[in-house]
């Protein structure tokens, strides 16, 4: 951290510090538009050339009552000079809003840290919807923090008091208050917002007039007042160069999803029943109807699976997509892909379980529901993304497998990572490379079961193929011809054979590569969501000189080749998953590695010092 | 892929087309043979290619239909082929698609499924094969077994009221709704090829004898010595008489149907006159719970009212999507929101 | 376990007791919260003890009615609450057992369970809070929102047309069929307790505002000023009159209702006069149909018939049988077929 | 095989020989009255004081052509002087009514097997159906067997010339004729038959006595011509003094949970929906009014099982039973039960799958949809019975588990037991420990999520209850108090209790026992149906002097505490599965043990001989 003083004409009363990394939580009421602020404060600290990572934390509750504990919402941003992966472990500073959003993200704050709040809002009525006996700023209980006690409220509407707007209006512009004001003690442009308050309010001008006003009012209470001694600057990282544009996860694999069906030349058919978190894949693939794009909002998830299975014996690009719960009322039609061998991608952004569990919260619980969630021998191919823009690629490969090896795939993703975002490198769609649907037009050589030996797969026959008439169905097939067979060694062949074709999937999986050294010491391996506190972690005690290399799994199922030969090159394995270790299961079944876990189930992700806790714990 | 307008026919295809390699495994004497016959005898007339009809099915006795058809087929799961063939529909408007069912596959496990794609209107033919009972597991009760019907599953009897299907279908804001008899092959191909013709969900009833887990259940008024008497074919237009002597009609008095017979007095001019394209599918309703011995059970087209199709309408907002629009590109949609860039 | 029977008061219980410690989370202005408190204030009319009252839902905003009822509750999974209420029924029918649910949670997910429950009968009170909206998942269209209504997944507009409950409900063979509104405490608190008075599956639509996504969605024929002249309270026995001036009716003109106005010439006397009883249930249906501007919307009691419940029937079957066999005895079944000993 | 010239006055032209076991195969069309058949000779044998095991091999078809291939129904019933564990590999016998039964049974006959065929049903049309060239009695395709060419419609409808029965009625004797056959040349007695035609048939003397002059007929054919130079005498078998009946899996199983019902004085309630092969469960509790059992036929397996957690939620031993594909869809809602923690057992009746499979055949392959089919971590607790006569037994050790650990317990059967029948030594109820519902009733100390320290269990606390009213759901529940929690730590916490609690069973699961060797040597680790034919294999084995044991689990999870020892004790461990290999990788993942798996998933249970050559393979 050095001091530097600025070059400018007119005297600073407060000095600057350049940090390398700085992450602030916005905490509020429900009503008080943290997430707007927190979007805000992205998108500038973007364009500035900060790498970023961000995480919303939308109350459980539709609408709790107003200043209630439920009701609190936040919103986590992490920006830096360096390249980042996650939101960061704990806020260095913390705005909070109203009492309740104090007493639900306090314990974050690490000692020390900086805690902006709006004093106005501490009132009797505030102060019992909290639950606090106490105002905590008027005894000592924050003493451990360098806390600053801001009438936001009050200097918000002096501000605005004549701006023409209504008190509660008026009200409504409190956050950019005090986004100004962390504008300021960031030393960020006002530009980006302004335009958006412009485009937003654009029909309202007197309500963009008050959004503006409230944002300089907060940027200048910082400047002017003499209640900050210093404040700070985060110089641009080194990014690979290119267009960039902030992304969640889920819109990453609404946007994989479109462009894989364009790669194939296919209409993308979604088939799906709402539910958290993964609606919004819903909600964006209806936005494409000029695409070509089809959503079904079926009855329930058997009848939004149904429906995209006779969308891809139809041809489609066939999806359907849902959250934990949906993914087991789908299992018995999962079944039926696997024996009629369509492809087929079913999306499972999973949330904490079990049964309804913890819907908004995360949690890497359904790998094995997704592995062995139906009856009988019905292996199917699984993928997961590591990061938010990693959901676009990983949502590419699903249908690029599932097309290939005509086969249902799941792409396992999660609320952390569909509702987390960071920037992504807008793709060039002329290097992806395209997809073949391959399809079967020709009656000579046509035999609905014969299958290509290099992939296994069957032909795809489509309705409307002159010539091609056949029946498929969800009892056993006779090898070659499709009949329905009760033969015993038939039944033997196929079971093996359906088992064959997803290791065969093997062929197109990259082996896996180590980031550190490529043998001895401990080796982290993950899979999904837990891809930027591994990688993060294990960079830090690299650092610290520890012996110690990370992996990240994207194929799940099959594995990587190679993945037993480097399982052998450490002398451990640590495997931290957001369940009780499920691949970890899954891992020392098939190599008798004896990896070790680390496992947290709180509906929440790793922090970087948990992992690298357990990293000290077991290299010293 | 080739399509084709409804009626115009295509090259000269007959019966015979239509009959799959698959030798048809069902008991001697099932009803379900002559619903098989008469689907088979039906295609032809329709004039589509043979590639661009497909059936689809749950699982029973009457779901393995599809394996004896020589078109496209789909023998799914238990009670999801309104499902499948939702999705096809919605993905290949241009497609005939058939749903063979049975009274457990389409009301049991399958009854939320049927009130969507009726209420939904995908233009669908959907043929219930209803034989009052789980044939394939071997004749336990169905949703649509007689209150207290002796069956393995139900040694003491049912205490379970069965449903109509034809009211469950209007009570789902059906659009096309009709019924007829396995053993009458005339009205059964008449029903069949009405059933294509309407655009739309169309929901077809079949009275279908289980001769060996349910034997005779609709003989009482099905037989061919008593039908005429015990049951009415409903004509669009034409007041409602039935009787072997065209001798008995139905007559609306007040918020009752009643059987009347004609003469000394009673004339035609007295009896409900059948409007299948009643925008309020009430008297519909009311026709779909005749029941015999009070009424003479509703045979024929108890209800077809034109209703855009769930499948087109999806087509035209893409289409209007795209007039207004412009063809979708990747890029604006890459480029949604704020971007920077870094050099 | 204690039992009570209906109507008879067992200490004496205030609303207060039915106000259970959770804290209610529901936006602030949702029809919800009036719903629950005419539960709460229904509870102690009914006079059983409270430890015998059952609230079970699904998922939904709706759903969340029972951690509020200081009674039994089961918050369950999306759409299976009458599954399981069915089994809790069955097993111990001295019970009350409340369903609550959604439009989406009874008419989407758990379309099937509703249909099955209803026909056979179960002794339950189903309300179903129509918000025409899926509520919890902020904001898509459900199986009752209109035609071409925009939400978060139709950005276009829907293309489903929307179910009538209380069709889909008779359709379904529904015992007791009514429909009241969240606003109006007393016709609400009336028609609770109607429902729990039928013995049967008692079905209750209950109009409900979700403010935040589907704001006024029924305001046009609910909003005080207007619903006087909107809807038509039906009266078992009275005939159908509505309006403030109540100087409009409702006639049956051949096969179609319709509104006429009181006076010259037009006289109570050619109203027709609702009989909730009637066992035909096609009048019921028609009038589920009726719908603001063409029609008043009916509200109150629409079908109210008496017949044997599920649960009495499985009770009686299992008296009947000990009565006519004895006492099962587990030696009689195991030593059943042949047997032998081995010495 | 000894020689004995038997002691009767009237001279023998034929003698006879005695055996240790005989496996008759009789097989005909399904109208021919096979099962029967079979079941009549089962009991005789049993009465006689063989021990017995049977397996009915029944069309998948309704009822196919008469006369076609998949029109062909069999029983085979194995009957011994010594113990036997299965209904034998191939039989020793094969009783052939039509040229389709011939085909499609003689490739399991042994060379130099006994074959008895009906000749008369050789004619042109049958033989076309059977899709037989030529006629296989004509040229000399059968001269591996001894062959015996029987006119037994003709000598049938002959010996009932005079019955008064119509030509049909006649014919559908002709299964007694060949009945009688087998008798004489089993040396058995009428009467157990004789008997059971007049109790079936009182009512129509007429077609009693038809039934019994056609199996004295067939009796007396063997007896007086000299077609047979030899025929047959099996010993009794010393087995377990008491009372017998014969049980099919399913019945047995029906009986365990009527028992549970009793032992723990609570209704038994059944909520099913009709799926092969689970059906006969549902048909036998709905004969059981009498003891209070409710059936309830749902709409489907969702409603199935939703009803019996309502029913269990009311206090009742509440039971679902199913096959694979029903299983698939009860997912979502066993996560519901494991998230509100009550009783609740699960029956599974595997099926061969994936998908609609081969609805009539056998697996194993619905275990690893048992452990895991669920989102989240939901653990249950499986149990698995090894023959018919033990599903009794487990059936009510699954409520034991359900009721004192407030559990969801799959109890996992499979085709194979549940159709197969063998003697069951009907119990003493009255020596059976009662099960405890143990009720919550006090409301100074009810806490809905308080646990009992020894099981973890949770209060069963019942409608109906004053004071203990309370709410419960699939989201997650804060400890002790039971209320909605979204809190990070009771989460995780109350996802560790839910697995430690299935932990804690282990306590009640007796130690897996090892039959032959304790330590070195090969291990073969069974589960569920293949008991009989793992024990016989390596009894065969270690009478050969082969070092190898066997072990049987009936808990499957938790798995027994002695497991890994026990795994450690052995050179090599050999796990025989109808799947491939699903339980092999639970044990491998455990205990870092590379154990060999033995798979056959052709939807037929193994035989003693697959088991054996494994067996000769590994240990020479
Ligand atoms: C998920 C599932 N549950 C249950 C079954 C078993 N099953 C197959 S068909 C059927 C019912 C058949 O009745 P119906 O639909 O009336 O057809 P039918 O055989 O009478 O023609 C049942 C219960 C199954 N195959 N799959
Ligand atoms: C199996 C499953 N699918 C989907 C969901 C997500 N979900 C919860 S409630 C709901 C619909 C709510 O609508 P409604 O029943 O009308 O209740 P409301 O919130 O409007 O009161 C949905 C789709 C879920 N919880 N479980
Ligand atoms: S069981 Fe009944 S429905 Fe099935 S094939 Fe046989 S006769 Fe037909
Ligand atoms: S979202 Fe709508 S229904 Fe749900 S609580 Fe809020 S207002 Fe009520
Ligand atoms: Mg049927
Ligand atoms: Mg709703």
């Amino acid at each position: 951290m050095t001091t530097l003083t600025r070059e400018s004409e007119q005297p600073e009363h407060s000095e600057v510090l350049e940090l390398e990394r700085v992450t602030i939580r916005f905490a509020g009421d429900s009503g008080d538009g943290m997430q707007l602020a927190g979007t805000q404060f992205t998108k500038t600290s973007a364009v500035a050339g900060n790498d970023i990572s961000t995480f919303p934390d939308i109350p459980a509750e539709i609408r709790a009552p107003q200043g209630s504990l439920p009701g609190v919402s936040g919103f986590q941003v992490s920006f830096s000079s360096q390249e980042i992966y996650t939101p960061g472990d704990a806020p260095d500073v913390l705005v909070a809003m109203n009492p309740a959003a104090l007493k639900t993200n306090l314990a974050d704050l690490p000692r020390g840290g900086l805690l902006v709040v709006n004093e106005d809002e501490f009132n009797e009525t505030n102060l019992k919807k909290a639950a606090y006996a106490a105002n905590p700023l008027e005894d000592d209980s924050l003493k451990a923090y360098r806390l600053y006690r801001v009438p936001i409220s009050a200097l918000n509407s002096r501000a605005l008091a004549d701006s023409g707007l209504t008190a509660v209006q008026i009200d409504r512009c409190k956050n950019m208050f005090a986004l100004g004001l962390m504008f300021w003690m960031y030393s960020r442009e006002l530009d980006t917002t302004t335009h958006w308050i412009e485009d937003k309010f654009g029909k309202n001008p007197k309500v963009a007039e008050g959004n503006k006003a409230a944002l300089k009012a907060g940027y200048h209470f910082g400047e002017t007042t003499e209640m900050f001694a210093t404040h700070y600057h985060v110089p641009k990282a080194k990014l690979k160069p290119g267009l960039y544009r902030n992304i969640t996860g889920n819109e990453a694999t609404a946007l994989g999803f479109l462009t894989a069906s364009k790669l194939a030349g296919r209409p993308l058919f979604y088939g799906s029943y709402p539910i958290t978190p993964a609606s919004d894949v819903l909600h964006e693939l209806a936005r494409f109807k000029r695409f070509g794009v089809k959503t079904f909002q079926a009855e329930d998830e058997i009848a939004a699976i149904g429906s995209a299975i006779g969308a891809s014996f139809g041809g489609a690009l066939a999806l359907t997509g849902t959250s934990g719960p949906g993914l087991a009322l789908k299992s018995e039609a999962i079944g039926l892909a696997v024996m009629v061998e369509l492809p087929l991608v079913i999306m499972d952004v999973q949330r904490a379980g079990p049964s309804t569990g913890m819907p908004t919260k995360t949690e890497q619980g359904d790998l094995l529901q997704a592995m062995f969630g139906r009856n009988g021998e019905s292996p199917v191919a699984i993928v997961a993304p590591a990061t938010a823009s990693d959901c676009f690629h990983v949502a590419i490969e699903a249908f690029r497998i599932a097309v290939k090896y005509r086969t249902p795939v799941i792409f396992l993703s999660d609320g952390y990572l569909g509702m987390g975002s960071e920037p992504w490198l807008v793709p060039d769609f002329t290097t992806l490379p395209p997809i073949d649907p391959d399809f079967a037009t020709d009656p000579a050589t046509f035999k609905p079961y014969a299958r290509n030996p290099e992939t296994l797969a069957r032909p795809w026959a489509v309705p409307g193929t002159p010539d091609l008439e056949h029946r498929i169905g969800g009892l056993e097939k006779a090898d070659i011809t499709g009949n329905v067979s009760y033969d015993a060694a038939n039944h033997d062949k196929m079971v093996r054979l359906r088992a064959a074709k997803i290791e065969k999937i093997v062929q197109d999986v990259p082996d896996l590569e180590v980031a550190g050294d490529q043998s001895g010491g401990l080796l982290v391996l993950g899979w999904g969501s837990t891809y930027g506190v591994i990688t993060t972690a294990v960079q830090r005690a690299r650092a610290q000189g520890k012996k110690v290399s990370a992996a990240h799994l994207r194929h799940l199922n099959p594995l990587p080749a190679n993945l037993g030969d480097v399982l052998m090159r450490y002398d451990r394995v640590l495997m931290p998953e957001i369940n009780l270790g499920q691949m970890r299961m899954l891992v020392r079944a098939r190599y008798l590695v004896d990896v070790v876990g680390l496992n947290k189930v709180s509906g929440r992700p790793f922090t970087i010092a948990e992992i690298e806790n357990k990293i000290a714990e077991l290299v010293g | 892929m080739v399509t084709a307008k409804r009626g115009e026919p295509v090259g000269v295809l007959s019966r015979k087309d239509f009959v799959s390699d698959q030798e048809v495994r069902w008991c001697p004497g099932c009803g379900d043979y002559s619903i098989l016959a008469q689907t088979q005898k039906v295609m032809p007339e329709l004039g589509i290619p043979r590639e661009n009809i497909v059936f689809i099915s749950g699982i029973g006795c009457s779901s393995r239909l599809p394996y004896y058809m020589n078109t496209y087929g789909f023998h799914s799961i238990h009670g999801r082929a309104a499902t499948i063939a939702s999705g096809l529909k919605a993905a290949r408007p241009e497609l005939s698609v058939w749903v063979t069912t049975g009274d457990g596959d389409a009301l049991s496990i399958g009854g939320n499924h049927l009130l969507h794609v009726l209420r939904r209107n995908v233009d669908l033919q959907i043929v219930l094969h209803n034989n009052e009972i789980y044939g394939l597991t071997k004749g336990q009760y169905s949703p649509t077994s007689e209150f207290g019907k002796r069956t393995k599953s139900s040694p003491y009897g049912t205490i379970d009221r069965p449903l109509q299907p034809l009211s469950v279908a209007i009570g789902a804001e059906a659009t096309f709704v009709a019924r007829s008899i396995d053993a009458d092959a005339h009205h059964l191909v008449a029903t069949l090829e009405r059933a294509y013709k309407h655009r739309g969900a169309s929901f077809v009833e079949v009275f279908q004898n289980c001769n060996i887990f349910n034997d005779g259940a609709f003989a009482e008024f099905t037989a061919k010595e008593v039908r005429a008497d015990r049951t009415i074919v409903l004509e669009h237009g034409k007041p409602m008489i039935f009787g072997k002597e065209r001798d008995k009609g139905i007559r609306l008095n007040g918020t009752k149907l009643e059987v009347v017979q004609l003469g000394n007095g009673v004339t035609e001019t007295d009896l409900l006159v059948h409007d299948e394209q009643r925008d309020d599918p009430s008297i519909a309703f009311m026709l779909s719970r005749m029941q015999w011995p009070e009424c003479p059970v509703a045979l024929g087209v108890l209800r077809a009212v034109d209703r855009p199709t769930y499948d087109t309408l999806m087509t035209e907002q893409i289409e209007h999507a795209i007039a207004a629009e412009g063809e979708g590109d990747l890029k604006d949609i890459f480029l949604e929101g704020d971007t920077w860039t870094v050099e």
